[in-house]
C-alpha cells in the first residue's frame, strides 16, 4: 500500500459526508440508516452482497434518484441533489453500474454527452475527438473507430467509455460503481493506477467493487453494507480479506470462505 | 353549476318536446353556419316550449347512430335527420319507432324506411344545375366541344354520388368530353387543388375549356391551381353552395358559377314541419308540395330547387333575399372588384 | 487512519415483516404504487359523475345500454390492436380491414346469397389472411409496421370500394342472423348465471391456489387480494345486469365483447405464447436468444389483430345494418388505438393487458356519449372532447410517475 | 491434459489494411451496409421511372414544379414532425395546430387587417405557444404523448371552427404578400449561385477538415466521400434549377422548405441541442443521468413541432390562396408522420434526420402527384397508393436488414 | 485443483469443435481464423483482453450471429446454428455478457422463458415459481419477490438469474460469458462450485473471464485470443498467470504484469 497517512488528519470536513441515509422503492427497503464518508486524497471502498444496496447508495448520492430519508453533506455543506446534475455541479462525477450509454449514439458524443465542446454554438467535433483519443488511450482502450455507435463495442470497452466520461470534469470526488467487472487484465491495471493517480492530485474517491484483490490493492478505508445496513469499516491495513468476507456474507463459514480458504491453502494478510 | 353545459334539462315523459336536428358533418360551413341557427330560430318561434337537441356526426354514420341513441335517451319525440349515409340510416328510424318518436328526413334522403316527413333538394339536380351552367356558357362563348374537368365528392360520402350523377347526365351527351375526372378525397380543398395541377399537367393549360367542381370548398382548390399555372384567361369554374368567399371569388371573376341551395328556406320548413310533429300533428298545407320516394314509400315532402348564381343573377338571388349583403362581400380586398361588377 | 470498527454485531439483519397477514398484499401494492387498472378506472368515474351532473340521463339504463352497445365494434378491433402493440408495434390498417371484411360479409350474404353465418366466419377469415399478409410482409421484408399498416389503410380502402361496387352502400335486413349480433338482448337471469359462476369459480381459484402454494412450501400470499377483486367484479356484473334489465336486457354484443376480453386476458397471461408476445415486445433480441422465433410470434399478432379487427367490423355492420363506403373510416382507427393506450398499453412494446381496451373504451365512448348529450355545436365538442380525453389518463399518469420516482 | 502450445509468436498482430486510401472510405461504408439515405433515394428513383412509363409528363419541368411546391407545406410540417419523433415521442396534433394557426392568421390578416408579416409571425409565434403548453402538460403531468396530442388534435381542430366563424372559408388575396410565399418564383441565377456557393464552402471545409485532422495528428479520413457527395449534390441542384427554368422558375415555397431543411439538419447534427435530441430518444435515464434536463429538452422539442407546423399551414395557406374549417385535416398528419418514418427516422426515437422529411415527402408526393397524373378511379388510386408506398421502403428496409445481419 | 486426468485421454470426439472460425462486423474483423475445443467434462476458459472477440466467438456457437467462415462441429457433427434455437437443440446452453433478460418480465418468467412449463397450454405458475426457488437458493441469490420485474435487480441479481437460466434444461455444453463479473464473493464462489458439479456431472464448460484467479482455480484448459484470432492455448496445470498476462497482452511487461509484481512481491503459481 502507499503510505495514507498523512492524509488523516487534515482539518477540513470530509468531501462526502453521508449519515442514516434511508431510502425505499415501495415495500422493498433498500437502505436503512447507512452513515459513511469520504475524505479528500481519500480513496475508499464499498462492499457488500448482491443487493446489499451499493448501487442504490451510489445513486441517491449522485442524485439518479432521490433518498427517503438522512443527511448528505459535501465538503461540510448539506446538500439534496435530486437530479444527476446537481451531484455535477456539487463536484461529483459518477460511472454507473449500468453505465448508462446512449447506443445510438458514437463514441466520442457518448463520452462529452452534456459537456460538449462548441465553438460559438456548434459543435467542436475535433476538439472533443482529440481529447477522447487522448483519454481512451490513457486507459488503454483500443478502438479502432471513435465515430462507431457504443452499441458496437465489447462488454470491457464500453465500462471503458463509461470511466472515461468521469475523467472528463474536474471532479472533487470520483465514485466508481464496480468499474473493472467487465474490464480485462490490462484495463483493470490502468483503472486502478488512475484511481491512485486522482488520490495522489487529492481528489477523493468512493469505489464499489466485489473484487477484494482490487480493494486491497488501492483502497484507504473499507465500508460494508449488509442487507442495506451499513455493518462494519475496515482501514485497509491491519485488515484480512476474511474479516471483510465474513462482514460482507455475515458469517464466518461462508461457501465463498471455504473456498478461498481451499483455494491459498492458507489466509492472506492485507499488506 | 350542474347542467350549466346542458341548458335546461328536460323531465323525462312529460316535460316540454324535444326535437333533435343531427346533421351529418362539420367540414361545409352551411351545416353549423345556415342551417342549425335558421331551424333553432324558426322552431323557437312555431313551437315555443319545443327544445332543441343538436348533433353533428362528423361525416361517421356509426357516430350518427348513437347521437340518435342519445337524442332517444333524451325523451325526443321528433329526429330530424339529414343521415350521413342515406342508405343506412334506417336503423336510426327503427330505433326511434321504437320509442314512438317521429322522423323526419332533412336535406338528404333515408331510403325504404318510411319516415313521416322528408323535405330536400334534388341531390341529382344539384349537380345537373352546376353542370347545366357551365355548358351554356360554353355554348354562348361558340364553343360545341372541349375539354371539362370534373373535381367530384368524396367517394366514401353518400352524398357525392347523386350529384356526382346529375353532373354526367348533362355532359355526358353535351359533346364536351371529360378530360379528367376526380373523386376528392374528404372533399377537401388542398386535395383539389392537387389534382387539378395534375390535370393542367396532364391537359395543357390552354387546353381546359371548364372546370366543374362540386362545391365551393373544391373550387378554391381549382383556382388556386389555375392561378398559380398562370392560366389566364381563367376558364368558367363552378361549384355549389354560395359561399361568402365563393361568391367574393365570383365578383372578382374567378368563379363562374355557384349553385345556391336556399338553405334558409329548407332550415325554415323543416323547423315548421318539426313543430308539427312535435305537437303531434302531421305536416300540412304549404309545408307539402309532392312526396319523395323513398323506394319502399311515398313520403310526403316538400320538395327545393337549387338555382345557379352567377353575375348574371346574383344580386336578386343572393342580395335580394337578404342572404348576403354587399357589406359582407365587398371587405377592402374586394372593394375594387366589386366597384367594377357595380355593387354598393 | 480512520478507527477499524471491525464486525458489527452479526445476526441476520430483520428483512421487511413477513407478508402472511390477510391486509398487507393489497397495501403493499398501492404503496409501491402497482396500482394496475384503478387510475383509469377512477379517471372512468370522475368523467361519468361529471357528465351526470351535466345531464341527468348519462346513467339513465337507456345510456348505459347504448354506450355498451356503441363501444362493442370499436373495442373489439381495440382488443386486436392490443396485440400489435404488446409486440411493439403498429397498426394503422384496422380499421380499413374491418371495412373491406365486413363488406365482404355483406356482398357475400346479400348479393351472393351466402348464408349469414357463413359469411361471417368467411368474413373473419379474410381479416386473418389478411392479417398473415400482412405479418408476412413485415417480418419477410423488414418493412416498418408503420408504413406497411399505412400501406395497408390505403390498399384495403380501395379493395373496399370495389367491393362494394356502384351501390355504395349494401342494406342488412334488420331481421337477420348478422343484424341479430349487435340488436339481440339476453335476459337478465344470464348476467346473474354468470355473476354466480364466475364469483364460486373465481373464490374456489383463489383458495386452491393458496393451498397449492403453501402444499409446495411457496411465499403464501395473502388472499384478500385476490378476494376483493372477485367481490368487486362481482358486484359489477351484477349492478350491470340489474341496470340493463331496466332496458331491454343485456346487449349481446357487449356480452361478446367482454367475453373476447376475457379470452385475451388469459390468452396473454396464461399461455405461452402470451408470454411470447411480451417477451418479443420487451426485448426481442432476448426473446430470439430464448429460443422464441420472433418472426413467427409477430407474424401470429397481426393475424389476431386483423381477424379481430374484422369481427369489430362484424358488429359494426350488424349495428349499422349496412356497410358503407365509409365503414372502417373516420375515428374509428384512432380511438381503437387511443382506447389501448389510454387502457394502459404501451405503444413501445412488452406492456399492455386486455383490460386496456375495454377500460379505453369505457373511456372513449363515455366521453363521446356524453359530449352527444350536451347538445353543443362542433366547435365546443371538439374543444371539450379533447380536454376531457387528456383529463381521463391524467390521474393514471400521474401514478405511474408516483411508481417511477419509487423506482419501478 | 491437452498439449501446451504456449504463447505463440508474439508482434502486433496485423490490424485492418489502414483506411488511408481516397477509395476506402465510401467503399467502407457501403459494405457495413450504412448505406445512409441512399436506398431511399433509389426507392423514390424507381417510383419516379415507372410513373414516367406510365405518363411521359411525370418528368415534365411543369410536374416537377408541381411537385416541388405541393410538397412544400406538408413538408415543413414533417420537418417538425422529426423533432418529436427523435426524442421517443409522437405528435399528432401537427395537422390541426397548421389549421389552427393558419385560421388565425387570416382572421387576423384579412378581418382584423393586420400586415401580412406580422400575421405569419404571429401565426407561428401561436404554433409555439401551443406545442410550448403541450410540452409542458407533457412533462408535467406526464400524459403519454399519444393520448396528450390526440387531445390535441381535437381541441384545436375545434378552436379553428371557433376563430373561421360563420364563414367556414376566408380567402386570401391572389397578390398579398401571404400568397407570395407559395406563388413567387425565383429566377434560375439564383439557384448557380447556391450551386457554385455551395461547392466552393463545401469543398473547402472537407478540405480543411482534412488539415486539421492532420494537423491534430487525428486518423485522416479519405477525402473522397465529401467531394463526392459534394459533386453530386452540386450536380442535383444544378439539374433542378435547370429544370425549373423551362417553368416558371424555382418554386420559393420549395426553396424555404429546403432551406429549413438545411437548416434543421445543421441544428440536428452540428449543435449540442441537436446532440440532447438524440440522446434523450437514445436513452433518457442515461441523458439525465449525463445532467441534461430531458423535461426542458422534450419541451423545446414540442415546441420546435407545432412552430413548423403552424408555418407549414401558413404555407398551405398562402397556397391555397385560402384557409377554410378542413384545413390542416385530412391526410395532412398522416403524410407529415409517414413522411418522416419513409425517409428513415425512427418512431422509436434517437435515429432520424432533417433530410429524411425531404425524401419521404418527396416519395410521398411523388406517388400522390403519380397517381393524379393517371387519372384512375379511386378504388384503384387507393390500392396502388398503398402498394407503392411499401414498396418505396422495401430498398431500404432490405438494406438495413443487411445492416442488422452485418451488427449494426 | 481437481484432478483432471481421466477425461483428456476418453477417446469420443470433442463436444465442441471449432475450426478456422471468422467473423466480420462490416470492416472490423472481429474473429480470425480461431480454431478450439471443448471436451466433454472438460472446463475451458476462453481469455482475452476487452475487444480480442471472445463474446462474438461465444455467439457464433450459439447462433446469436452466425460465422462467416470456418467449420463447427458438436460431438464430432458439422453444425452451422443461424438462430440461437439451433444451438439450444444441440444441447448448448449459453449466457450471454449483456445478459439478455426481458427488463418487463418478472424473474421466474425471464428463467423459464422459451421453455415455459405448461399444463394442457396453460402455464403452470406454481411449478414454475417452485423451480425457481430451488434455483436460486443453489446460487445463493437473495431475491425476496421473484414476481418483481428484473428491472428491479441489482446488478449481481440479474447475473445470477441469466446463470440460473441455463441451468434449467440438461445442456451438454454450457457456455458463459464473464458469469461472475457482477457477482459478490459469496454467489461467486457458488458459480465455481456450480462449475466443477457440472463438470463432475460430466457436462462440458466454456466460461469466459477476465478473473485469472477464477480461471486458474476452475478450468483445466485455457485458450487465450488477441484481436481476434487465437494466439495461445495452456493446460491450467504447470502454467503461470504470468504466462497467461502475457499471451493476453502480448508483451511481456505491461501495466498489468508491473502492478501484479508490485502487488504480489512475487510471481504466483497456478497450484
Ligand atoms: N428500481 C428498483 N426498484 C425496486 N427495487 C430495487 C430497485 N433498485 C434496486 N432494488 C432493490 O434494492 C436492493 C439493492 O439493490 P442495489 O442495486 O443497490 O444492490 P447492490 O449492492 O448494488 O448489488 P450488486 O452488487 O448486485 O450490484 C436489491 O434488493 C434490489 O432488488
Ligand atoms: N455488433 C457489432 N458491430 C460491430 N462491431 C462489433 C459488434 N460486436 C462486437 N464488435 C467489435 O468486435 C470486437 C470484439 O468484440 P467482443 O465483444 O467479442 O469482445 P470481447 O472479447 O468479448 O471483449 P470484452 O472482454 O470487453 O467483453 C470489438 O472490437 C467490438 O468493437
Ligand atoms: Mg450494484
Ligand atoms: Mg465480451
Amino acid at each position: 500500500m502507499t503510505l495514507t497517512g498523512e492524509r488523516t488528519d487534515a482539518h477540513p470536513p470530509p468531501v462526502l459526508e453521508l449519515e442514516h441515509i434511508s431510502k425505499s422503492f415501495g415495500a422493498v427497503r433498500a437502505l436503512s440508516d447507512v452513515s459513511m464518508s469520504v475524505g479528500t486524497g481519500e480513496v475508499v471502498a464499498l462492499v457488500g452482497d448482491n443487493g446489499a444496496g451499493k448501487s442504490t447508495l451510489i445513486k441517491t448520492v449522485a442524485g439518479a434518484h432521490p433518498r427517503d430519508g438522512g443527511t448528505m453533506s459535501v465538503n461540510g455543506e448539506p446538500v439534496s441533489p435530486r437530479r444527476p446534475i446537481d451531484s455535477t455541479r456539487l463536484g461529483i462525477a459518477t460511472v454507473y453500474q449500468d453505465l448508462a450509454l446512449c447506443d445510438n449514439l458514437d463514441i466520442v458524443a457518448n463520452l462529452f454527452l452534456g459537456r460538449e465542446r462548441n465553438h460559438s454554438g456548434f459543435l467542436s467535433a475535433l476538439d472533443m475527438e482529440q481529447v477522447a483519443v487522448g483519454l481512451l488511450k490513457r486507459l488503454s482502450v483500443k478502438i479502432k473507430d471513435l465515430r462507431a455507435p457504443v452499441s458496437s463495442l465489447s462488454g470491457g470497452q464500453r465500462q471503458s467509455v463509461a470511466i472515461a466520461r468521469s475523467l472528463l470534469g474536474d471532479p472533487a470526488l470520483v465514485i466508481l460503481d464496480e468499474p473493472t467487472a467487465a474490464l480485462g487484465v490490462e484495463q483493470t491495471a490502468e483503472v486502478l493506477q488512475l484511481i491512485e493517480r486522482l488520490r495522489a492530485e487529492g481528489h477523493a474517491v468512493l469505489m464499489v467493487s466485489h473484487s477484494l484483490a482490487d480493494v486491497f490493492d488501492v483502497a484507504d478505508r473499507i465500508v460494508c453494507l449488509r442487507l442495506g445496513r451499513s455493518v462494519a469499516e475496515f482501514p485497509v491495513e491491519g485488515t484480512t480479506e476474511e474479516q471483510v468476507v465474513a462482514a460482507i456474507t455475515g458469517v464466518a463459514d461462508s461457501s465463498a470462505q471455504k473456498r478461498r480458504t481451499r483455494r491459498h491453502g492458507m489466509t492472506r494478510e492485507g499488506s | 353549476d350542474s347542467g350549466s353545459a346542458a341548458g335546461p334539462s328536460a323531465e323525462a315523459g312529460g316535460g316540454d318536446p324535444i326535437v333533435a336536428l343531427l346533421l351529418p358533418e362539420n367540414q361545409t360551413a352551411r351545416y353549423e353556419a345556415r342551417d342549425k341557427p335558421t331551424f333553432e330560430k324558426q322552431l323557437a318561434e312555431s313551437c315555443p316550449k319545443c327544445q332543441l337537441k343538436y348533433y353533428n356526426a362528423a361525416g361517421d354514420a356509426g357516430k350518427q347512430l348513437s347521437q340518435a341513441e342519445s337524442a332517444l335517451t333524451e325523451g325526443a319525440k321528433v329526429l330530424v335527420i339529414d343521415p350521413v349515409d342515406s342508405n343506412a340510416a334506417g336503423a336510426m328510424v327503427a330505433a326511434a319507432r321504437r320509442q314512438d318518436a317521429k322522423v323526419m328526413s332533412y336535406d338528404r334522403v333515408i331510403y325504404k324506411a318510411g319516415v313521416d316527413y322528408g323535405v330536400k333538394f334534388d341531390n341529382v339536380q344539384q349537380g345537373a344545375v352546376g353542370m347545366q351552367s357551365l355548358i351554356d356558357k360554353l355554348k354562348a362563348d361558340g364553343k360545341t366541344s372541349g375539354n371539362i374537368v370534373m373535381m367530384n365528392g368524396d367517394p366514401v360520402d353518400s352524398g357525392a354520388k347523386p350529384e356526382k350523377d346529375g353532373a354526367h347526365s348533362v355532359i355526358d351527351d353535351s359533346g364536351f368530353t371529360v378530360a379528367a375526372e376526380y373523386d376528392t378525397k374528404g372533399w377537401s380543398a388542398a386535395n383539389a387543388q392537387n389534382q387539378m395541377q395534375q390535370a393542367i399537367t396532364k391537359i395543357g393549360a390552354g387546353k381546359i375549356d371548364g372546370v366543374y367542381a362540386g362545391n365551393d370548398g373544391m373550387a378554391t382548390g381549382v383556382i388556386a391551381a389555375l392561378k398559380s399555372a398562370g392560366v389566364d384567361p381563367m376558364p368558367p369554374v363552378t361549384g355549389l353552395d354560395t359561399q361568402l368567399d365563393a361568391i367574393q371569388k365570383m365578383v372578382a371573376g374567378d368563379l363562374y358559377e355557384s349553385t345556391y341551395l336556399p338553405v334558409e328556406t329548407e332550415a325554415q320548413i323543416g323547423a315548421k314541419a318539426a313543430a308539427a310533429l312535435a305537437m303531434g300533428q302531421a305536416p300540412s298545407g304549404d309545408l307539402l308540395n309532392g312526396t319523395i320516394d323513398d323506394g319502399t314509400n311515398k313520403v310526403p315532402a316538400y320538395l327545393l330547387e337549387s338555382i345557379a348564381v352567377t353575375m348574371d343573377n346574383m344580386k336578386e338571388i343572393l342580395l335580394d333575399s337578404g342572404y348576403l349583403t354587399v357589406e359582407e362581400i365587398c371587405t377592402a380586398e374586394y372593394a375594387k372588384a366589386c366597384a367594377k361588377a357595380g355593387l354598393r | 487512519m480512520s478507527t477499524a470498527t471491525g464486525l458489527a454485531p452479526q445476526g441476520t439483519v430483520p428483512a421487511e415483516p413477513p407478508q402472511g397477514s390477510w391486509f398487507r398484499q393489497p397495501l403493499r401494492r398501492l404503496r409501491t404504487g402497482d396500482f394496475g387498472p384503478l387510475p383509469v378506472i377512477l379517471g372512468l368515474v370522475v368523467i361519468s359523475l361529471v357528465f351526470q351532473l351535466a345531464n341527468d340521463r348519462f346513467f339513465s339504463p337507456q345510456n348505459i345500454f347504448n354506450l355498451s352497445q356503441q363501444i362493442a365494434s370499436t373495442g373489439v378491433i381495440a382488443l386486436g390492436v392490443v396485440f400489435v402493440l404488446v409486440i411493439g408495434e403498429i397498426d394503422l390498417s384496422a380499421g380499413s380491414v374491418s371495412g373491406v371484411t365486413s363488406a365482404a360479409m355483406v356482398v357475400l350474404n346479400i348479393n351472393a346469397g351466402w348464408p349469414p353465418v357463413l359469411a361471417i366466419v368467411l368474413a373473419v377469415v379474410f381479416g386473418a389472411a389478411i392479417g398473415l399478409f400482412h405479418g408476412a410482409v413485415f417480418t419477410k421484408l423488414g418493412v416498418p409496421s408503420f408504413v406497411l399498416t399505412l400501406g395497408g389503410l390505403l390498399a384495403w380502402q380501395g379493395v373496399q370500394l370495389l367491393v362494394l361496387g356502384n351501390q355504395g352502400t349494401i342494406n342488412l335486413p334488420y331481421d337477420g342472423a348478422i343484424a341479430a349480433l349487435a340488436n339481440t338482448t339476453l335476459p337478465a337471469w344470464i348476467g346473474f348465471v354468470i355473476a354466480v359462476v364466475y364469483a364460486v369459480g373465481a373464490t374456489a381459484t383463489t383458495f386452491r391456489t393458496g393451498r397449492r402454494r403453501r402444499e409446495r412450501g411457496l411465499a403464501v400470499r395473502p388472499l384478500t387480494g385476490g378476494l376483493v377483486r372477485t367481490g368487486v367484479i362481482t358486484v359489477v356484473i351484477l349492478a350491470a345486469t340489474i341496470v340493463f334489465a331496466q332496458w331491454h336486457g343485456i346487449p349481446l354484443s357487449f356480452v361478446i365483447f367482454v367475453g373476447l376480453v376475457v379470452v385475451v386476458d388469459v390468452l396473454l397471461r396464461g399461455t405461452t405464447f402470451g408470454r411470447k408476445l411480451f417477451a418479443v415486445g420487451g426485448n426481442a433480441e432476448a426473446a430470439r436468444r430464448a429460443g422464441i422465433q420472433v418472426g413467427t410470434v409477430k407474424v401470429i399478432a397481426f393475424t389476431i389483430a386483423s381477424s379481430l379487427a374484422a369481427f369489430g367490423g362484424v358488429l359494426a355492420a350488424s349495428r349499422l345494418f349496412a356497410v358503407n363506403q365509409a365503414s372502417g373510416g373516420s375515428d374509428i382507427l384512432l380511438n381503437a388505438i387511443a382506447a389501448a393506450v389510454i387502457g394502459g398499453t404501451s405503444l413501445f412494446g412488452g406492456r399492455g393487458s386486455a383490460y386496456s381496451a375495454l377500460l379505453g373504451m369505457l373511456v372513449i365512448g363515455a366521453v363521446s356519449n356524453g359530449m352527444d348529450l350536451l347538445n353543443q355545436t362542433s366547435a365546443v365538442k371538439y374543444i371539450i372532447t379533447g380536454g376531457v380525453l387528456v383529463a381521463a389518463v391524467v390521474i393514471d399518469s400521474l401514478a405511474r410517475r408516483g411508481r417511477a420516482a419509487s423506482g419501478r
